[in-house]
């Protein structure tokens, strides 16, 4: 269950460009927390909380990391604070990945940018139960790829750069027929990313990360929600989500 | 320290109550906390039959405050009825129903629904929502539709009917005392300020509706000035809300001439914040020289 | 890159400008930087008589923003003619007059005077001013009243008119169709939303004035919103203001449909603002794909 | 002339109860400020600047000392920064006290409260002009009294508190009688006190110090005017102050 909590930055380091990878103490979070799942963070002057996904878990430190782009003003408020501040966190918010595959069944990873981070803590959990993984990250360029190594230990992973400037060339897309018979697939990355996955994979059993502007992020105010069907059904990110069943919801 | 405060068909253990649209159906932030501790409970607007409202994105940052525009999203009135009222009615606070409707009819038969279904102890009429366009009526800008949808669901229900008055409009004293007139019990004010935000990679406004409602802290000197203003033109009591924060603000809405504080945004960032502020009320009415809520009330408006 | 923009009777080398009653008559940020960068300068309203404003306390702080209640002072069109005007007329940059009055006659007699004087090149039309109370007339909030003065002031003087309108309307499209019609070649918005604070131990309005107009961040959605509203109504041009503090704000108002953008507040808080935006604006709309100014106006608007 | 520029903190103690003391360095604020202007700071989440007096100055060492007293959200926000902090300021701003006494003439200084701070940085300066000084300092109660030691060293120095629980019990006006008599008066403090002060001296030569909130601190928005006649006739605190001959002025 979500708690308002303290979280202490224990670490921070950048991880690619604009790319910042923190850690953070906290024992009930990091102790209850379960992959796909994120942290809703209030930063000084800024009204709305930010959703960041946890991307890591070490329940024995009792830490939790998040890796987390700069792109706005609070992303950078958040990369400005210094090592020793506590922030003020709501988590582990969400609905994460569902986790119950047959032992030695295959496991399609699709990461797109800064989507890859909720993935990695999903990977290392599905390792534990004998699966076995393939991992397809996409990036823009080079100087924005993350996480190589970390993926690589857990299984085949491939990388690919929309310029080409590092692993292969285009979009995760253009790999997916590379990869041999999944038995269900995971993933997270930018929306176009996500229609063009679910539209290529129709049919297989996966399971998706949606992003939306929060307001609440615990389900009270419907400032995130996704249409499920044509009649006005319809599921909250925040508190239903972020991940969905592929099949589940519609990506408009 | 007395914090009761009396309204017209409201009795109140504290004056603060969450903002309608800020607390969902009280479900979600009743993890955090005891809903028992609250003044009342203001829930979600309902309309007739269940709107899924506008595109996202719905909401947007802005300095000191947010837009919203969420679309009166609700499940319907019955829905409401069947699923979330006997969850709420199992504290003891008292539950003000928010409604809206894209006509008069609807307006009545909402609140006929409320009425019949007992539970509810209080209306509150969202005459002001800026994110409804079906109609093209302006409830919330015509005080002689105001009086009307006013009068009609008074008519229509037993219940006592608080107003919710839009502040995007040249004399906010004039649709108080209209609304008075048609025989509303109380007023509820303010709601949210007409605003957009652009986004500049995407060359048009971020809200896929492109207007939304402006609340927060960046609207309470709007929302101080108005309720000063209209308390100085009516006799039946207001319940404030602009951008409270703290206790100190809902202080200010007091001195103002507001009866009671909602507190609508600040619960996204805070979802302890209203029961923050029912536990340092007494302290600061005390600092301030205040013995109980009913002293402050009014008590900044200098002729 | 270009930044020059053509507007009726302006010729300005950049959008820049500050908004009236933010920069006095020049003289002081004449100490940080040469005003020939600015694209233009704004005065501080004048009346026809000398007025020495409200007692103070006459601004206060609020969330993103800040009440003033100046009242006007001012030393009188005739002393800013004599004294301030040829100060202002050394620099290469255009100068707006603002001018205010209680009664009709004055705006006229004002906007006469101007006219007369030279070295003005336009007038800003301040209909809006929301510390003035004398005569009761709502030159703001009324369209006929607003056509009227518009009128007025275009027969009198040969200069370029351009209309401040007020915020504090329920239809903001309404004020300005009518000023177009009126003759108005251009229009200025927003000016400030009427506001008040608090003061918690002086159990009063922390302002002397009590009401006070809202400026600052928190009310630069409410200007978006109304400029977006407007351009799609009129066809003369906007002089966009309300919360900018930097080339990204200001963008963000030319997307919304204003033409030129004047920054009023932040000069308080940065003396340099104006010119460290028009030293921005080049890089700013270069990254959001613009080849000039006049490129980005209205780009934001979609049907 | 005024400038806009960066001090950075140097030090740092708490000085009285919620008064606080702060060396900011600056070469060119500390070379060029005089006794009686004060310093303009833009503070983190705050709208408005914060006009704070100069209370002394090392030209050598290129600082510039403040007192301030916590009483709101911007003094709060002052207090909390760290050691190393650089500071947006306007300054030195405003007109400060003349200084023009006759050698061995006596010159009274009264100071209440947290108007007492920009005294200092005049007794010191009129000090070297060979004058004798008598300060008379009014505190609330013991706890809010500061500096009387560094003003004992530069005369005699008479602490006044409200309730009596330190040095004389009363105001400061109570034990005006008691001094000399004087060539010139100089004060600070809250507007009470000023009132008081100027009409028990009426007649005497003196500057009296005003406080006003303030919008641009530089003049140009008239936030900060006070009378100077019964015809319109007006100073401004931020630019032609915030010192004024006390019969220039109207208290009301
Ligand atoms: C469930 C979830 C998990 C996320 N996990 C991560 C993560 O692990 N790492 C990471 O770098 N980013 C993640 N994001 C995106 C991240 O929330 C945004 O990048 C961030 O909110 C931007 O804030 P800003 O102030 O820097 O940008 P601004 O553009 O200044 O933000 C303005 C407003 O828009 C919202 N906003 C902007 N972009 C997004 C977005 N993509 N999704 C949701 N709200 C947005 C902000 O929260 C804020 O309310 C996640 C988003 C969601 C919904
Ligand atoms: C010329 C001058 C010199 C000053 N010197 C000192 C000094 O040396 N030490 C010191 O402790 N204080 C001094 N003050 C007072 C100081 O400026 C206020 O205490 C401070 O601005 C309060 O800010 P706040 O955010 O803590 O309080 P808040 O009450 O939260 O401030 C709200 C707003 O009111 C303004 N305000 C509140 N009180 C005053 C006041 N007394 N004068 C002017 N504006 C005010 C603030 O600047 C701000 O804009 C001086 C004031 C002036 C005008
Ligand atoms: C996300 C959101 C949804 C809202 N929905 C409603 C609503 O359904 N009915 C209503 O009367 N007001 C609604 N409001 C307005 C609030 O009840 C309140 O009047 C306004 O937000 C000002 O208060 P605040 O500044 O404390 O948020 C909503 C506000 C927000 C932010
Ligand atoms: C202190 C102050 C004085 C102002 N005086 C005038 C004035 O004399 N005439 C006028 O038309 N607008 C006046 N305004 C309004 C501004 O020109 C501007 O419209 C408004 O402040 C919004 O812009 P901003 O948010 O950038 O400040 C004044 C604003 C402030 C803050
Ligand atoms: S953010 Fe409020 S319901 Fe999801
Ligand atoms: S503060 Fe603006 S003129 Fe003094």
């Amino acid at each position: 269950m979500m708690r308002k909590e303290n979280m202490v930055i224990l670490k921070k380091s950048p991880i690619a460009q604009d790319t910042i990878e923190m850690v953070l103490e906290n024992k009930y979070i990091s102790n209850t927390a379960v992959p796909g799942q994120f942290l809703h963070l209030q930063l000084k002057g800024h009204m709305l909380r930010r959703p960041i996904s946890i991307s890591q878990v070490d329940e024995h430190a009792e830490t939790v990391t998040i890796l987390f782009k700069v792109v706005g003003s609070g992303t950078k408020e958040l990369a400005s604070y210094p090592i020793g501040n506590s922030i003020d966190v709501l988590g582990p918010s969400g609905n994460g990945f569902p986790l119950e595959p047959k032992a030695n069944s295959t496991i399609l990873i699709i990461g797109g940018g800064i989507g890859v981070p909720p993935l990695y803590y999903l990977a290392r959990k599905l390792k534990e139960q004998q699966v076995n993984i393939v991992s397809v990250l996409g990036f823009q360029t080079k100087e924005s790829v993350f996480y190589e190594e970390k993926f690589a230990e857990l299984g085949r992973t491939i990388i690919v750069t929309n310029d080409g400037s590092y692993g292969r060339k285009g979009f995760v897309t253009n790999v997916l027929d590379d990869v041999s018979s999944i038995d269900c697939y995971y993933s997270c990355g930018p929306l176009p990313m996500l229609q063009a996955i679910t539209a290529q994979m129709a049919g297989k059993h996966g399971y998706i990360s949606l992003e939306e502007r929060m307001g609440c992020g615990v389900g009270a105010c419907f400032a995130c929600v996704i249409p499920t069907d044509d009649c006005g059904g319809y599921k909250k990110i925040c508190k239903d989500g972020p991940v969905f069943p592929a099949q589940e919801v519609q990506l408009v | 320290m007395s914090l009761a405060i009396e309204l017209p068909g409201l009795s109140l253990k504290n004056p603060i109550m969450p903002a309608s649209g800020c607390f969902g159906f009280g479900r979600e932030y009743s993890q955090f906390y005891d809903l028992n501790k609250l003044g009342a409970i203001v829930m979600k607007a309902a309309t007739m039959e269940p709107r899924f409202g506008n595109p996202t994105p719905r909401v947007a940052e802005t300095a000191a405050g947010m837009l919203n525009a969420i679309g009166l999203q609700n499940p319907g009135v019955s829905s409401i009825i069947e699923n979330e009222v006997p969850f709420l009615a199992s504290f003891s606070t008292p539950i003000i129903a928010n409604i809206a409707g894209s006509t008069l009819e609807e307006y009545v038969e909402v609140a006929k629904a409320f009425n019949e279904a007992g539970d509810v102890t209080a209306l509150e009429l969202n005459i002001s929502c800026p994110n409804v366009k079906e109609g093209g009526i302006q409830f919330g800008t015509d005080p002689k539709m105001a009086a009307k949808v006013t009068e009609r669901v008074k008519k229509a229900s037993n219940l006592p009917v608080y107003v919710k008055l839009s502040p995007n409009v040249s004399d906010i004293g004039t649709m108080a005392k209209a609304v008075e007139l048609a025989g509303a019990d109380g007023l509820s004010m303010i709601n949210t300020l007409t605003g957009m935000q652009m986004h500049l990679s995407a060359k048009r406004p971020l809200l896929a509706n492109k207007t939304g409602g402006l609340s927060g802290p960046a609207i309470k000197p709007v929302a101080i000035r108005m309720i000063y203003e209209v308390k100085k033109q009516v006799n039946i009591p207001i319940i404030g809300m602009g951008g409270v924060v703290n206790a100190e603000d809902a202080l200010e809405f007091l001195l103002a001439g507001a009866s009671a504080v909602a507190v609508g945004t600040a619960n996204f960032q805070n979802p302890y914040v209203c029961i923050e502020i029912i536990e340092q009320l007494p302290k600061t009415l005390a600092a301030y020289g205040f013995n109980s809520v009913n002293d402050a009330i009014g008590k900044g408006i200098c002729s």
